[in-house]
């Protein structure tokens, strides 16, 4: 079959066209007929198809995303919300921070490495599209069993995909999570953050305007990457002979994309652009039509001057590639001959292959020939918008209901089996197996990584202005109680910002869930959504930014909700930031926060196979208050960690061996309880006895309950009549990561 | 003792940044007779004897499991005197 | 004094290596890959990265890069140049220093503090350590092991020409646990460990690494 | 268009971590046979034409500087049909 135009489908109404197996439903397929006056060309109903798919158009989640918008706190350090690429907060002295995560789940389940090198590639052209720098990224990650032989598979790739690019990047890996859950065989998430700067004037939107303008391609030649699904249109456009075999698989290209950055940075600081769009999922398809739709709409684009890795590429296909590191600029016509230059200095191949105009539609020729026609917002930002049934999951009261039954220690021998066997299970393992495949000194202005409770880089080397950025996510939590589980999760993750010294400041966050058609995992994301808008509202964090990742399931079981959320926070002094763990013996420990028994949730629980009882409830009023003694009592603290998953039990098993300074701590009431429960709300600090009394005083005045809990010093790690040899520790914490994966 | 090689390359329709690399190089060099170059592994196994049909079988089956990721790869196996 | 920093597409650390190049007390310029004139600077650095992608072998393609052609004719008469990483890798394909840095044992990128001694304070790059000093810096390779022939071995060690040498556990299978070299007449050094990050405690393990760079200023000096 | 193969291995000397990971892997996955595992690169390159003696020593000099390093690897240049 020839070549399909807007002249053909003016005067062929008729025919068939294969909309169901591009995703679309037939209703969705009226309307784009509506929408257009007649059938859509072959490469229409592409644009259409990717663009008004769930990942692009957020047709699941827009009703419930909309409350971030409503309920948005008042907040003077939004500069840019939610809809650009990613948000944008003004972090003082001038200075611009921008960051967002986003998911590349399911390509890393299919090939790790490239999955998830490409995740990374495409989060940080994200961010490299608001005009910044990027200077850092974070990684949370959520595998299948530890012991399954898919894991074994999958985490090695991944990693290795995550540094293999973000390494060669240049750009620090300043933190991240990983977690393991039976629900993510199959379903591995693979989640990325990015986070970058600029000044307040080099912000760059994705808008074309001003007609005459060029539309200019830069980065990496297109080839048939990611484009499994189109290939329906391209075997109708070839016929028979059918086209050459199209990847499922995007291979990523870091060395092109540290050059496209470099060079992009160049081109921004001469202001050579009017607007500028990444090419990320959807490809040209996306950044056309929403650079068109950003502006005034017109816009007209000659296909065949798209530089092609593979020639056999057809229009339909060139359109939905998703070949990696390009970008798409909007230039004036007299600053390209500059952009050309900069261009050929970094060898980055780059054309011109369109102009905005002063009309309203987008269009797009192939050899002179029309064959797509449309008004480019109801691609790229009138999707069809779904308010999709939901309902409580039948099985959740009971399940909230159950009387845990786990078996807890009561002997000291027995609590001493219980701290070894929690702090070398996966999920609380040290994870430097992974981190050390990670640069974390790159850029030299890493202040804090891996295992520290947040990510901290300094961004200005002379007045020591720093950022801090903590991703959390308890889906056991929200699991049990979604609505409570995104506060909960907000609150880790702002907690985790301030015991570093910084003041939280803004929220972005990845919502990974099952699939939207089942009502019970909608009411799961409605829950969320609703949690998490109600908690920054509380909180008084603007959220700015983020990703929705549906259908990851296998058959029938969703993955658990795992709202990823990160925070961000300013610190005016990065020689003040505040470590983990202590480097000297005789400092005073105490615990702030109150601890009752929250083991629904737990870990202890999870490593006994129990997944009920009810979450804790969030408190967001005392976390704020917390937050606020942190930050006031910094000058006071020699050190800082909070206590999370794991319970107390992790945060004294990581702050003693981080120094390799030992501890001695006696706790009150039950020690089973007072070990493993996971109550939220809770930080152990170290300070010299003299400054005791004023952390005691400040304390009193924010109502956070403090407990002096012990005394640093010693090899070993002793609670109660329990004593731990550093050694032994270490060994079990230590051992579990080499002994999984080589 | 046989020489057993295993040669894989990715498939022609993915992006081989290695290739590419060495391919824009070679003419800064002078060397302007490549029209095109892709860059692939090479295994060598050392067997005992000359290998069986059973064995090069078994060899294929190492290569589509290990050696190669048949998502991305393909592979000839051959025996090298 | 002028310290060039060369930056090659793929460059990372050049940035670094300038910070440090500055708080050593030096002038910084930064040199281009293409640009074969090296704007009369007294030393020479290659900094840590993935020149070109790094596909192929690292270093491979950048040592043919116009402003190596300028280092490797200057370098032959004395110029001082420091390879770091990756820049040791080039310094290797370029036939400068011997042997060649290949793919770690463990067959994974490792980043972390490590601990070298310093064996040779005569080059142009380690005059200003105590001879045998252990310092803490940062290590972060994916191909860092150093492999060479017996003979070259033989004489790198009998030569005194072995700069620094990896403490406790072997990190990526070097031979004879080599973390840098010089050339026979001392201005040229590779290292692989990063000297550059670890000249300030806030964002380092040490401040060990200075000393790298305050060497080539005392040795330029004392001409 | 003809195709020239370079085929590049480490001097047997060297050593050589991915064939020992391969071969240590092998065993593992039930596959006993291999005495021992070597990993080399592969390129194939394309040229216009049946290859002259001419090209063919030009590639020669292009594995000798480029594609291989002579230090620590070795190189075969033949042409594939
Ligand atoms: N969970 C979420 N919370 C807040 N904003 C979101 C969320 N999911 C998506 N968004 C916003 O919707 C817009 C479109 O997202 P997306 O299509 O992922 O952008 P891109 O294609 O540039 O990655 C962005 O501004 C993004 O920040
Ligand atoms: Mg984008």
């Amino acid at each position: 079959m020839a070549l399909d135009t807007v002249a053909i489908a003016s005067t062929t109404p008729d025919q068939v066209q294969p909309f169901a197996e591009l995703g679309l439903k037939g209703d969705e397929y009226q309307r784009i007929r509506e929408i257009l006056g007649r059938r859509p060309s072959s490469s229409e109903l592409a644009m259409y198809s990717v663009m008004w798919s769930e990942h692009c158009s957020y047709k699941s989640s827009k009703v419930h995303l909309r409350q971030f918008g409503e309920k948005a706190p008042k907040s003077d350090a939004l500069l840019v919300g939610i809809g650009e690429n990613a948000g944008v907060v003004d972090v003082g002295q001038g200075y611009a921070v921008t960051f967002k995560i986003e998911s590349h789940n399911h390509p890393s389940f299919i090939e790790p490495y490239q999955g998830a090198a490409t995740g990374i590639g495409g989060i940080v052209r994200d961010i490299l599209t608001m005009g910044a720098r990027p200077i850092a990224v974070m990684d949370p990650l959520r595998f299948g069993p530890a012991d399954a032989p898919d894991t074994r598979r999958v985490l090695p790739g991944v990693i290795a995909g995550i540094g293999g690019y973000g390494n060669c990047l240049g750009l620090p890996n300043i933190g991240g999570e990983i977690i393991f859950d039976q629900t993510y065989a199959g379903n591995p998430l693979v989640n990325a953050l990015c986070v970058g700067v600029m000044r307040h004037e080099q912000i760059k939107l994705a808008k074309a305007s001003g007609p005459g303008n060029l539309v200019v391609l830069f980065g990496a030649k297109t080839g048939g990457d990611g484009i499994g699904g189109v290939s329906v249109l391209a075997s109708e456009t070839f016929g028979a002979s059918g086209p050459a075999k199209r990847p499922s698989v995007q291979v990523g290209d870091p060395f092109t994309e540290k050059v496209l950055i470099e060079c992009s940075l160049e081109i921004f600081a001469e202001d050579l652009v009017v607007g500028i769009q990444d090419l990320g999922g959807a490809g040209l398809s996306c950044a056309t039509s929403e650079l068109a739709s950003g502006g005034s709409g017109g816009m007209e684009v000659e296909l065949e001057k798209v530089p092609l890795r593979d020639p056999s590429l057809s229009p339909e296909e060139i359109l939905m590639s998703e070949s990696q590191e390009r970008m798409c600029a909007i230039v004036e016509p007299s600053k390209i001959a500059r952009f050309l230059e900069i261009c050929e200095k970094w060898d980055v191949t780059v054309t011109v292959i369109g102009k905005v105009t002063d009309g309203d539609r987008l269009i797009i020729t192939w050899h002179g020939e029309v064959i797509v026609d449309v008004p480019p917002r109801t691609v790229a930002h009138e999707g069809p918008v779904y308010n999709r049934p939901m309902a409580k999951p039948g099985y959740l009261d009971q399940l909230n209901a159950k009387v845990l039954d786990i078996p807890m220690p009561k002997n000291n021998p027995e609590i001493k089996a219980a701290i070894l066997k929690l702090m070398s299970s996966a999920n609380m393992a040290d994870k430097s197996w992974v981190t050390a495949q990670y640069d974390k000194y790159v850029q030299g202005n890493t202040i804090q990584s891996q295992p520290q409770d947040s990510g901290m880089v300094r961004i200005d080397e002379n007045t020591h202005l720093g950022v801090a950025i903590s991703t959390d996510a308890n889906a056991s939590w929200s699991y049990l109680n979604p609505y409570e589980g995104a506060k909960l999760a907000l609150a880790e993750a702002a907690r985790n910002i301030a015991t570093a010294g910084a003041k939280p400041l803004a929220v972005t966050n990845c919502l990974n869930f099952g699939s939207p058609e089942d009502p019970a995992v909608m009411w799961q994301f409605a829950e969320t959504v609703r949690g998490l808008a109600d908690g920054c509202l509380e909180m008084g964090l603007p959220v700015t930014g983020g990703n929705v990742s549906f259908y990851n399931q296998t058959g029938d079981v969703a993955i658990l909700p795992t709202p990823i959320i990160g925070v961000l926070g300013v610190i005016q002094d990065v020689r003040t930031h505040m470590p983990m763990s202590f480097d000297v013996a005789d400092l005073e420990l105490y615990l702030l926060g109150e601890t009752r028994a929250d083991l629904a949730g737990s870990q202890w629980a999870y490593l006994h196979n129990e997944r009920g009882g009810q979450a804790p409830l969030a408190h967001l009023k005392n976390e704020m208050s917390l937050i606020d003694l942190l930050l006031e009592s910094q000058s006071l603290c020699n050190a800082r960690h909070d206590v999370s998953q794991g319970g107390l039990t992790a945060t004294l098993t990581e702050m003693v061996l981080e120094n390799n300074i030992g501890a001695t701590v006696t706790l009150e009431g039950d020690l089973a309880t007072a070990l493993l429960s996971e109550t939220p709300g809770r930080v152990v600090v170290a300070v010299h006895k003299e400054k005791a009394q004023p952390l005691i005083a400040l304390a009193s005045k924010h109502k956070i309950a403090i407990t002096r809990i012990g005394d640093t010093g010693g090899k070993s790690l002793t609670i109660n009549d329990v004593a731990l040899e550093l050694n032994e520790l270490r060994a079990a914490f230590t051992g579990t990561f080499p002994k999984l994966f080589g | 003792m046989a020489k057993i090689v295993v040669d894989v390359m990715l498939k022609p329709e993915i992006l081989d940044p290695q290739g590419q690399a060495v391919g824009a190089a070679l003419p800064r060099l002078g060397f302007t007779f490549a029209q095109s170059v892709r860059q692939g592994k090479r295994f060598e196994i050392e067997v005992e004897g000359d290998p069986t049909p059973a064995q090069l079988a078994e060899i294929s089956k190492a290569a589509e499991t290990l050696l190669a990721n048949p998502v991305i790869e393909t592979f000839v196996v051959r025996v090298e005197k | 004094m002028k310290v060039g920093v060369v930056t090659f597409p793929g460059s990372l650390d050049d940035q670094d290596a300038a910070r440090a190049v500055r708080f050593a007390g030096a002038t910084p310029v930064s040199l281009w890959h293409r640009d074969s004139d090296l704007h009369g600077v007294d030393a020479v650095i290659l900094p840590g990265g993935f020149s070109y992608g790094d596909y192929l072998r690292c270093g491979a393609i950048s040592r043919f890069a116009p402003v190596m052609t300028s280092i490797i004719e200057q370098a032959k008469s004395g110029l001082p140049v420091l390879g770091i990483c990756n820049g040791f890798q080039i310094l290797c394909e370029s036939h400068l220093l011997p042997g060649a840095l290949t793919r770690n044992q463990g067959l994974h990128f490792l980043c972390g503090p490590q601990k070298i001694r310093i064996e040779n304070t005569t080059s142009a790059w380690t005059s200003n350590f105590v001879q045998n000093r252990e310092i803490v810096i940062p290590l972060k390779n994916g191909e860092g092991s150093f492999q060479c022939d017996d003979s070259t071995l033989a004489q790198l060690e009998s030569e005194g020409r072995v700069i620094a040498r990896y403490m406790g556990e072997n990190p990526n299978g070097s031979r004879n646990l080599i973390a840098g070299i010089t050339n026979a007449r001392g201005n040229v050094v590779g290292i692989m460990p990063h000297p550059e990050h670890a000249i300030d405690s806030l964002t380092g393990p040490s401040t060990d690494g200075l000393a790298f760079f305050t060497s080539v200023l005392n040795s330029l000096v004392g001409k």
